[in-house]
């Protein structure tokens, strides 16, 4: 009950987070909606025992990627843009092709469920002791992966110094 | 020496000639070519005479020589055939060639300009006609045949246009060759359906083939023999000049003077009744062409003469003159009376080459004044020149005992006698035969009688010709007054000369007797000696008439005295109007018809000056440019437009703003899904 | 209402992040908010995975979300880089001023 | 489960291994052992040695196959090294090196040269090498997108370019929307299966119905994604975009080893484990590809960018190979194979020959500033013609093989109309490009303009790809043979 | 040397090239040298094939064959038969004359030029000589349908499916027996690629064009020789290959309808051009529409008389281009009104134009009208009226080809700029000489065309009229084959 309870309340923070990011005026406002949608998700991570992905969560999304979001607000001045139209002249087609196919995406879903075993869900045993689980899958099963991310980290180190910077 | 096996020699050694003149000819001078190039004839003229001689002696009078296959597909050979119809065409074209390569020889002396305004081009080309007319006479086939005919055709054009520095030499050239072309084209048709019909293309089995009881005469119907006999015939009409295909011969005139003794009067243009008497036996066997045949022949006799009656330019009477005389040849033809055709043929040669030469030395003397109005009383002058043209002139108006009035009466009583012959075609004949006396004593009486009307400058320079060219005159005279008696009429009396060339000729023109008499089914034309008188007193009463009429007029009466033939005379004096309602029909009433635009083509093609006979091709080459422009190119711009129409939904989606980007790929993403939920 | 949250609950969820996030990228003019909301497409990905790693019971649901994460981070990264060289050029943020390149 | 580092690991591994270190090493070098601007050449006689090592590597391991036949699985089934993916590897290895050898001069002019390009070239190639090889979802992806950022940079390598950054801008925004599909198509593949391997994917797929709902959502963002990288229409939009913009060396490296790399991923996808749930995938590919052959080409038509041409004469190749992908037999694998081989050649080249035209105040992209390269340079104007006719799929160059094999796989599918299409597509093809080889033929130039940005590197990369697309279409049997061997498992 | 005579045919020109491409470009006297002796030595090593040809045997001669791309079952196999060969030697020789012709008239990027043209040459030899279809379509490097790809690899799949075996041999395909509607599918897929070679109407908007465009020498060996691998296509693939379709009424009808449309179109719009170049263009449009209706008439006539006409055309409108490049060489100008009067100024000219007119022209006893003759023959025995309308274009042939002489050569010189000019000199004279010559002798003697193309031919139309169920392979001269 309370799991019920708590994912309704996550998932309204996190659908409403996100529909103000997308609608808010001011950037700095919508980062925050950002993180507040953010938050709503690492609380859904929470539910479902996956709690260093909610650490995870928290500490880089919201810690990191956010502060930079922000800091980039903070450098390229938005005041103007603020002042601006907020939407694309085709939002309204847009917005009927999102519609569309987010329905039909919905309405696929709904119909998979062969997806979804109704033993599964009870069968489905919290895994146990998840950091260390993780860290297991992590540095075995996927430690290629693993490696290619910090390849693809330093790339990305790379490519904001080099996009960023006046100079090199 | 066997000449008879050397008749393919006949041909090759004029070819020599022109060989040598064309490609050294610059290097040679004057006299060498003097020698030269009539001497190449003259040899021929020997060989085939030598050849005529043993011929005579074979017991078959038909030798053949087969150089080499030539089209195997056609079963055709370079081979050549000696006949008595072939020998008597050899020995005028050679003969008469000969004499008109001598006269040439004094009449082109005073070309000027480099390389004497093309002196040995002259005798090149008037050595490469010989080669083509014998080559024509030679063949043993159709197809050989047509190589002779078409180079005829080549040299004419050749030498139609040889002072092609004149604008209307050239058009009268073209005019000619394009006008041929459109009468071989039936040629080539006529030969294609001989082929499929006989099988062969070779005259022998042609005629064998005939013979052969596979084909009855098509009397009544017109099936595929006459059709085959009308293509050969459309051949016969272009080059010989007939309705209505005749309009090329008055223009070449444009030519030198020997060539149109040469090959407007004495040969070429004769070429198309020889073929037709070549083919008699297919004619036989198809009265009803051989009617169309003698139809046509008889309407241009009496065209061509009416016209003649009324022209101003000497040449240019003896041109209608000639085609009025072809068309004499194809009324005998027509009639079935082929070696008449062919004795006409023959006399014509004599005293039409003789007239034109004597033109010649008139407009020699005349220093190329060829208006009659412009000249007159010339007749001490050029004493000779006007004594040979007398001659002639009496040869063609058909006064007894000269060359012309044996040929042309026993045509006349021919059309009259003949099985297919009939009154009207002796009545055009006979109407003919008076307006031809007629307007050659118009001619003599206008160029030679009364006073001069030229001016003092041509006056003075008056002389009568070199010997090189009244020599020649001389020698065609002699013809013309002898070269008819070897056909006299069989009411004369009957022996092996009178009659020599009937008997020469009748083996060529058995197999044509024979299917004629299987298809008329009875015996020959009836023999009535008394009306045979009564018609040969007619038309020499006609002839004298006409040439009184053409005295009193011309010589008697004064200038502003004379008939002016009321509302016929400009109708006559402008060839019936013939090539304007050509340029009616083809330019002015299309280029009416075609709008705006089309006018504007037509522009363009009435500049171009291809003349009357082009009207299909300005229409179609009109239509052609204007598809060309509008259809295919617009086609091709179309393609290219379509593509480039095709890339604006394209620039239209690539708007450069990185949202429609993402817009069109949710559009993709969406028609995915819209796939897999509604159309599965 | 209060019945058990099956995976279906998370799909929806993360179907409705997706879309909210399209939506973003689609209509929103400003490019930052437009990365942001490429940030919300990769969370809806992550719900998804992290719930399909729970009805299979093992990491590797999670484990990818991790790697997810990290290419999120990267993509910000570097897209706010080019966002800064651009900026410094054009002095606009709004991508539909952006339109040198075309057809 | 394999707990260790195994040698077998380790022998899959290297030359990846070889190829990140060499990288970073470059982008150390950069500024700390060259930091001087002329010292630049020697990072890129570094990446050479680096694709040098590792190309030693892929030949042992080339050699190992040959000889042993089937292929090496490392790291639990993570990776997988066997002939297609080899092929491939020698693709990208020498696409690398190509466009090393043709940026140096490039960059030069466009004075935007910094040691971290090489680097960068090298770890794009790395995420290739994942992409090739990779048989579990998580390497792929996270290879992909190692890829993908890669390039998000190099497109926007000119920072003082505009162009450029807008460029790099749209590819990233487009890039991450695609990357962001194609995440939620592997997440769902997960769910269903369960694990990221490949071959367990493969067998939970084969046991679901082609027209599982849950299995449709897969494939289709699945294949959204990946034709959105092969730059297959409708997903084409940002290829014209960011080929203009892009600096155009890495215009060839984009054109040819995003879309080889991408391409290996889309075979090894949907010939393996999606290849059960054919009948539900092979409508969208149809659509795809006949969409690409009509956009691809009518665009290229009025297009006066030679750049941008090519960016559609691009997404018009990718509808080709798609068709192998249609026809879905050994056939059409090899054709995919070998038309992939030949186009990494013929269209390097091509660019190849519009980085030479670039030179100081021009950007050398124009049509126009093709005219009259037969007078300036004949040798370049000669090879150009050939990468064009090859292009165009005419004999006797090498592109007219990659046609041949598509057309053959779709008449022995029974796909005769799309065969049809695809044929009268390329008279329309051939329409552009012969405007490009009427520019350098017929067309007089201008003014008088600077030299060619020619240098030795450039001539070397034009000997090679010019021999080889000329070599492919006269002696095709050893690259025929080489593409049989990719696909016999 | 016997065992691969045609590989040495084939491969002259390409060795010259190599050699060619050392030799700097500074060095113009050497390259063109060079040049000139590559041509000569291909023309002389073509001699002995046909010499040595065997004009009583049936199939293919000399022929070779080489594994070249195992994998597909594709073949390096060459061989020719009476038809080739005349192609091979009508190739070698405007190869070498035209070439020769460059001389002078070629004066910037000589080395460039004339590499293409020798490998122009190999090309050319290449499609006639090849019997493998790939090897052909490959050698047909310029065509741009690749529509007749999907019909070759149609009989491809065809032969495998009947005989188990993958091959593009044409002696094995011809072995197929394919039902009427495939073989109608696979006919047009090659008519579009043949049709547009060579071209037929309407697809001939390109040639005036590209003559045009094109420098004398090129114009020369277009029309002399790449024109043909059009009609040679036909005769050689489209006709045996696929015998109903090709004997099928519609399919005949309305090609021998889009030939004749062809040759009075051609005509009538040489009639109205103002570019002398043009005019040539288009009366080549007229030409091929003779060679076309002549194989369509699908009888032993038509088709000799349709290669005989190709190679006619080849020297009478080779010499046509010829004559327009002297003079565009000494005034650099095409318009036809630009002339007039030139036989005054330049009389050999004049004469040597005469001639290659008249040959063009159907003249007798010159080259144009054996060929014309006998396709007319053809079509005249397979359909009359198809005679009577071609009949038209004899005339017409001769209407445009002599107001173009006359508008040039006659008349006075109206220009001031065309007085002085200069007559033929020695070398044009050395190109001259030998086509005229020969365009007589195939005038005057074409019994040895007709020898050598009896068999091939009669082989072709036999085929064709066969009924379906009896058609057989054609057997390959066991002596011929070498390997």
């Amino acid at each position: 009950m309370v799991e019920t309870a708590l994912f309704y309340a996550f998932a309204v923070l996190t659908i409403a987070g996100a529909i103000l990011t997308v609608t808010l005026r001011n950037a700095i406002h919508c980062a925050i909606s950002l993180i507040g949608s953010l938050a709503g998700v690492a609380g859904l991570y929470l539910l479902q025992q996956a709690e260093f992905l909610f650490a995870v969560q928290i500490v880089l999304y919201i810690g990191g990627i956010m502060v930079l979001f922000l800091f980039v607000i903070m450098l390229v001045n938005l005041d103007a843009a603020a002042k601006e139209r907020q939407y694309h002249r085709h939002w309204l087609a847009a917005a009927v092709c999102v519609a569309g196919t987010g329905a039909l995406f919905t309405a696929f879903l709904l119909r998979g469920q062969t997806l979804v075993k109704p033993a599964a869900v009870e069968q489905a045993e919290p895994v146990a002791g998840n950091v260390e689980t993780i860290a297991v899958a992590l540095f075995q099963q996927f430690l290629v992966p693993f490696e290619v991310a910090s390849l693809l980290l330093l790339v990305a180190i790379v490519g904001g110094v080099v996009m960023a910077k006046k100079r090199i | 020496m066997n000449f008879l096996d050397l008749i393919w020699l006949i041909p090759i050694i004029p070819l020599g000639g022109a060989a040598v003149m064309l490609f050294f000819g610059r290097s040679l001078s004057k006299a060498a070519i003097s020698v030269i190039s009539p001497g190449s004839v003259f040899i021929s003229f020997l060989l085939s005479v030598g050849a005529v001689f043993q011929l005579a002696g074979l017991h078959e009078r038909l030798h053949q020589v087969v150089l080499f296959p030539w089209l195997p597909q056609l079963r055709v050979d370079m081979g050549y055939l000696l006949d008595p119809l072939s020998s008597v065409m050899i020995l005028v074209v050679t003969g008469i060639g000969f004499l008109i390569h001598v006269y040439a020889t004094g009449y082109m002396a005073h070309e000027h300009g480099p390389n004497h305004g093309g002196y040995y081009r002259f005798f090149g080309y008037l050595n490469l006609f010989v080669f083509f007319m014998l080559t024509l006479v030679l063949a043993n086939n159709y197809a050989l045949l047509f190589v002779g005919w078409e180079g005829v055709g080549l040299c004419s054009y050749l030498l139609i246009g040889f002072y092609f520095h004149k604008k209307s030499a050239g058009d009268a050239g073209k005019k000619a060759f394009i006008v041929n072309r459109i009468g071989d084209a039936g040629f080539i048709l006529g030969m294609f359906f001989l082929f499929q019909v006989t099988g062969s293309l070779r005259f022998t089995e042609v005629n064998e083939a005939l013979r052969s009881a596979r084909f009855s005469p098509e009397a009544g119907v017109f099936g595929i023999l006459s059709l085959t006999a009308l293509l050969l015939f459309i051949g016969a009409t272009g080059k010989s000049a007939q309705i209505p295909l005749y309009v090329w011969l008055p223009d070449a005139m444009e030519g030198p003077t020997p060539v149109s003794a040469l090959i407007h009067a004495a040969t070429m243009v004769t070429a198309g009744v020889y073929m037709c008497a070549r083919s008699n036996a297919l004619f036989a066997l198809t009265p009803e062409t051989s009617h169309i045949v003698a139809a046509v022949g008889a309407a241009t006799a009496i065209f061509a003469a009416s016209i003649g009656l009324v022209q101003n330019d000497i040449k240019r009477v003896l041109a209608y003159s000639t085609v009025s005389q072809l068309g004499y040849m194809f009324l005998a033809v027509g009639v079935g009376a082929y070696w008449v055709g062919v004795f006409h043929l023959y006399t014509h040669a004599f005293f039409k080459a003789l007239l034109f030469l004597g033109a010649g030395s008139v407009i020699h003397a005349m220093s190329g004044e060829q208006d009659m109005r412009k000249m007159g009383g010339l007749k001490d002058k050029i004493p000779i020149t006007f004594a040979t043209m007398f001659i002639a002139s009496l040869a063609i108006a058909g006064i007894p005992g000269l060359a012309g009035f044996f040929s042309k009466d026993e045509i006349l009583w021919q059309s009259w006698s003949s099985p297919l012959g009939g009154k009207m075609l002796w009545a055009v004949g006979f109407c003919t035969a008076a307006m031809t006396a007629f307007y050659m004593w118009r001619l003599m009486f206008m160029t030679f009688y009364g006073e001069g009307r030229m001016d003092e400058h041509t006056k003075h320079h008056i002389h009568e010709s070199p010997k090189s060219m009244t020599v020649p005159l001389m020698v065609l005279a002699a013809g013309s007054v002898c070269a008819g008696w070897i056909g006299m009429p069989k009411v004369f009396g009957e022996n092996g000369f009178m009659q020599a060339i009937e008997h020469w000729l009748a083996p060529v023109f058995e197999t044509g007797k024979e299917v004629a008499h299987a298809a008329a089914g009875h015996g020959a034309a009836q023999h009535d000696t008394t009306m045979e008188w009564v018609l040969m007193g007619l038309s020499i009463g006609a002839a004298l008439s006409g040439i009184f009429l053409a005295r009193h007029i011309y010589l008697r009466m004064k200038e502003s005295e004379r008939p002016t033939g009321g509302a016929m005379h400009p109708v006559l004096y402008n060839k019936w109007y013939v090539d304007e309602l050509y340029d009616f029909l083809f330019v002015n009433g299309f280029s009416l018809g075609g709008g705006s635009m089309m006018a504007r083509f037509d522009q363009k093609v009435v500049d171009g000056g291809v003349n009357g006979t082009a009207w299909l091709t300005r229409l179609v080459s009109t239509i052609s440019i204007w598809y060309d422009t509008w259809i295919v190119d617009g086609l091709v711009n179309l393609s290219a437009f379509t593509v480039r129409a095709l890339s604006y939904p394209v620039r239209f989606l690539q708007t450069g703003f990185v949202q429609s980007y993402a817009l069109v790929f949710l559009a993709g993403v969406f028609a995915i899904f819209g796939y897999y939920w509604w159309v599965r | 209402m209060l019945h058990p949250i099956t995976p279906e609950h998370y799909l929806v969820l993360s179907a409705a992040l997706l879309l909210i996030g399209t939506v973003g990228i689609l209509m929103r003019r400003n490019a930052v908010v437009i990365l942001m909301s490429l940030e919300l497409i990769l969370n809806a990905v992550n719900l998804n995975l992290v719930a399909f790693g729970k009805q299979h019971g093992n990491a590797s649901g999670q484990i990818f979300a991790i790697f997810i994460i990290t290419v999120a981070v990267a993509e910000a990264a570097v897209g706010l880089g080019i966002l800064i060289a651009l900026f410094r050029n054009k002095e606009t943020v709004l991508v539909d001023e952006i339109d040198l390149l075309k057809w | 489960m394999n707990l260790y580092y195994t040698s077998t690991d380790h022998f899959v591994l290297l030359p990846a291994i070889l190829l990140a270190l060499f990288g970073c090493a470059t982008l150390l070098f950069d500024f700390l052992v060259f930091p001087d601007p002329r010292q630049r050449r020697w990072l890129l006689i570094c990446l050479v040695l680096g694709e040098a090592c590792a190309g030693i590597r892929f030949w042992r391991q080339q050699e190992f196959l040959n000889a042993y036949g089937g292929e090496l699985t490392a790291f639990n089934g993570a990776l997988t090294v066997d002939q297609f993916g080899l092929f491939f590897q020698w693709i990208f290895l020498a696409t690398t090196l190509i466009v090393g050898l043709i940026s140096y001069k490039y960059l030069e002019v466009r004075e935007e040269h910094h040691g971290e390009y090489y680097g960068l070239l090298m770890l794009a190639q790395c995420g290739m090498f994942f992409l090739a090889c990779g048989t579990e979802l998580v390497t792929i992806f996270v290879g992909l997108e190692t890829m993908a950022v890669t390039f998000y940079i190099l497109v926007g390598f000119l920072r003082a370019d505009k162009r450029s950054n807008e460029a790099a801008m749209k590819y990233l925004l487009l890039g991450g929307l695609s990357s962001g599909f194609l995440a939620y198509g592997f997440s769902v593949l997960y769910g269903i299966a369960g694990s990221t391997k490949l071959r367990v994917i493969a067998e939970a797929v084969s046991a679901r119905n082609a027209w599982d709902p849950i299995l449709l959502l897969a494939i289709a963002t699945t294949a959204v994604g990946l034709l959105f990288k092969i730059s297959a229409a409708p997903f084409h939009m940002w290829a014209p975009d960011a080929y203009e913009g892009a600096p155009t060396s890495i215009t060839a490296f984009l054109a040819v080893g995003s879309k080889a790399a991408s391409f290996a991923l889309l075979m090894r996808l949907f010939f393996g484990p999606l290849g059960s749930a054919r009948e539900s995938w092979a409508p969208l590919m149809i659509a795809a590809s006949i969409l690409s052959m009509i956009i691809g080409n009518f665009a290229a038509v009025t297009q006066t960018n030679t750049k941008r041409l090519l960016a559609y004469s691009g997404v018009n190749h990718a509808g080709y190979i798609l068709l192998g992908l249609i026809a879905g037999n050994p056939t059409g694998l090899k054709g995919m194979l070998v038309y992939l081989l030949i186009y990494t050649f013929m269209n390097l080249g091509a660019f190849l020959v519009l980085t030479v035209l670039t030179r100081k105040g021009l950007a050398g992209e124009d049509i126009n500033d093709l005219n009259g390269l037969m007078q300036r340079a004949p040798g370049y104007a000669i090879w150009m013609l050939i990468f064009l006719v090859s292009l165009a799929g005419i004999p006797p160059t090498g592109g007219f093989f990659g046609k041949y094999f598509i057309f053959l796989a779709l008449l022995e599918t029974g796909h005769t109309t799309l065969a049809i299409i695809a044929a009268l597509f390329v008279a329309v093809s051939v329409y552009y490009y012969f405007r490009l080889i009427k520019a350098i033929f017929i067309h007089k130039e201008e003014q008088d303009t600077p030299p060619l940005a020619t240098s030795l590197g450039i001539r070397l990369a034009l000997g090679v790809t010019g021999v080889l697309t000329l070599l492919i279409g006269v002696y095709p049997e050893p690259f025929l043979r080489l593409a049989q061997m990719s696909i016999s498992r | 040397m016997n065992n691969n005579l045609l590989s040495v045919i084939l491969f002259t020109p390409l060795a010259g090239l190599l050699v060619l491409m050392f030799i700097p470009s500074r060095q113009k006297t050497l390259v063109r040298l060079w040049a000139n002796i590559s041509a000569a030595a291909g023309l002389l090593v073509s001699i002995p094939m046909i010499v040595q040809f065997n004009r009583n045997a049936e199939g293919y001669q000399f022929m070779e064959r080489m594994d070249w791309i195992p994998s597909l079952g594709v073949q390096y196999l060459v061989g020719v038969d009476g038809i080739s060969a005349l192609m091979v030697m009508l190739t070698t020789i405007m190869g070498f004359l035209a070439i020769f012709s460059s001389w002078d008239s070629v004066k910037e990027r000589e080395k460039e030029y004339y590499a293409m043209f020798l490998l122009q040459q190999t090309g050319m030899i290449g499609v006639f000589i090849s019997l493998d279809f790939l090897l052909f379509y490959i050698f047909w490097e310029m065509v741009l349908v690749p529509m007749m790809l999907l019909g070759i690899l149609t009989l491809y799949f065809q032969h495998a499916s009947q005989f188990g075996r993958y091959t593009f041999e044409i002696t094995e395909l011809m072995k197929l027996n394919l039902p009427l509607g495939l073989q109608q599918w696979v006919f047009s897929s090659f008519f579009l690629g043949f049709a547009i070679k060579v071209p037929m109407f309407p697809f001939h908007t390109w040639l005036p064009d590209a003559h045009t465009e094109a420098p004398t020498a090129g114009s020369v060996i277009l029309a002399a020789v790449l024109l043909k691998m059009g009609t040679y296509g036909f005769i050689r693939f489209s006709l045996p290959l696929l015998p109903s379709a090709s004997a099928d009424k519609t399919i005949v009808t309305v090609l021998a309808t889009l030939s004749i449309i062809g040759i009075l179109y051609g005509a009538l719009v040489s009639l109205m051009q103002q570019d002398w170049k043009k005019l040539v263009a288009y009366s080549s449009v007229s030409h091929l529409g003779f060679c076309t209706l002549g194989i369509f008439a699908l009888n032993q006539a038509g088709i000799t008389g349709s290669v005989i006409q190709q190679i006619n055309h080849g020297i009478s409108t080779g010499m046509l281009f010829l004559v327009v490049g002297v003079i565009y060489e000494r005034r650099h100008t095409r318009e036809i009104k630009e002339y007039g009067g030139l036989a005054h100024v330049m009389p050999n000219y004049a004469i040597v134009f005469a001639i290659a007119m008249l040959s063009s022209a159907g003249l007798p006893l010159l080259n144009g009208f054996v060929g014309e003759f006998t396709i007319l023959q053809g079509a005249f025995d397979a359909n009359k009226t198809w005679a009577a309308f071609s009949v038209l274009g004899v005339i017409f042939g001769a209407a445009y080809l002599l107001w173009l002489y006359q508008r040039t050569m006659l008349g006075e010189v109206t220009n001031e700029k065309n007085k002085g000019l200069p007559d033929l000199n020695w070398r044009e004279w050395t190109v001259f000489v030998p086509l005229i010559l020969w365009a007589v002798s195939i005038g005057v003697y074409p019994k040895p065309y007709f020898d050598i193309l009896e068999k091939p031919v009669a082989q072709i139309v036999r085929r064709v009229h066969q009924t379906p169920s009896a058609v057989a392979a054609v057997p390959v001269n066991a002596e011929a084959v070498t390997r």
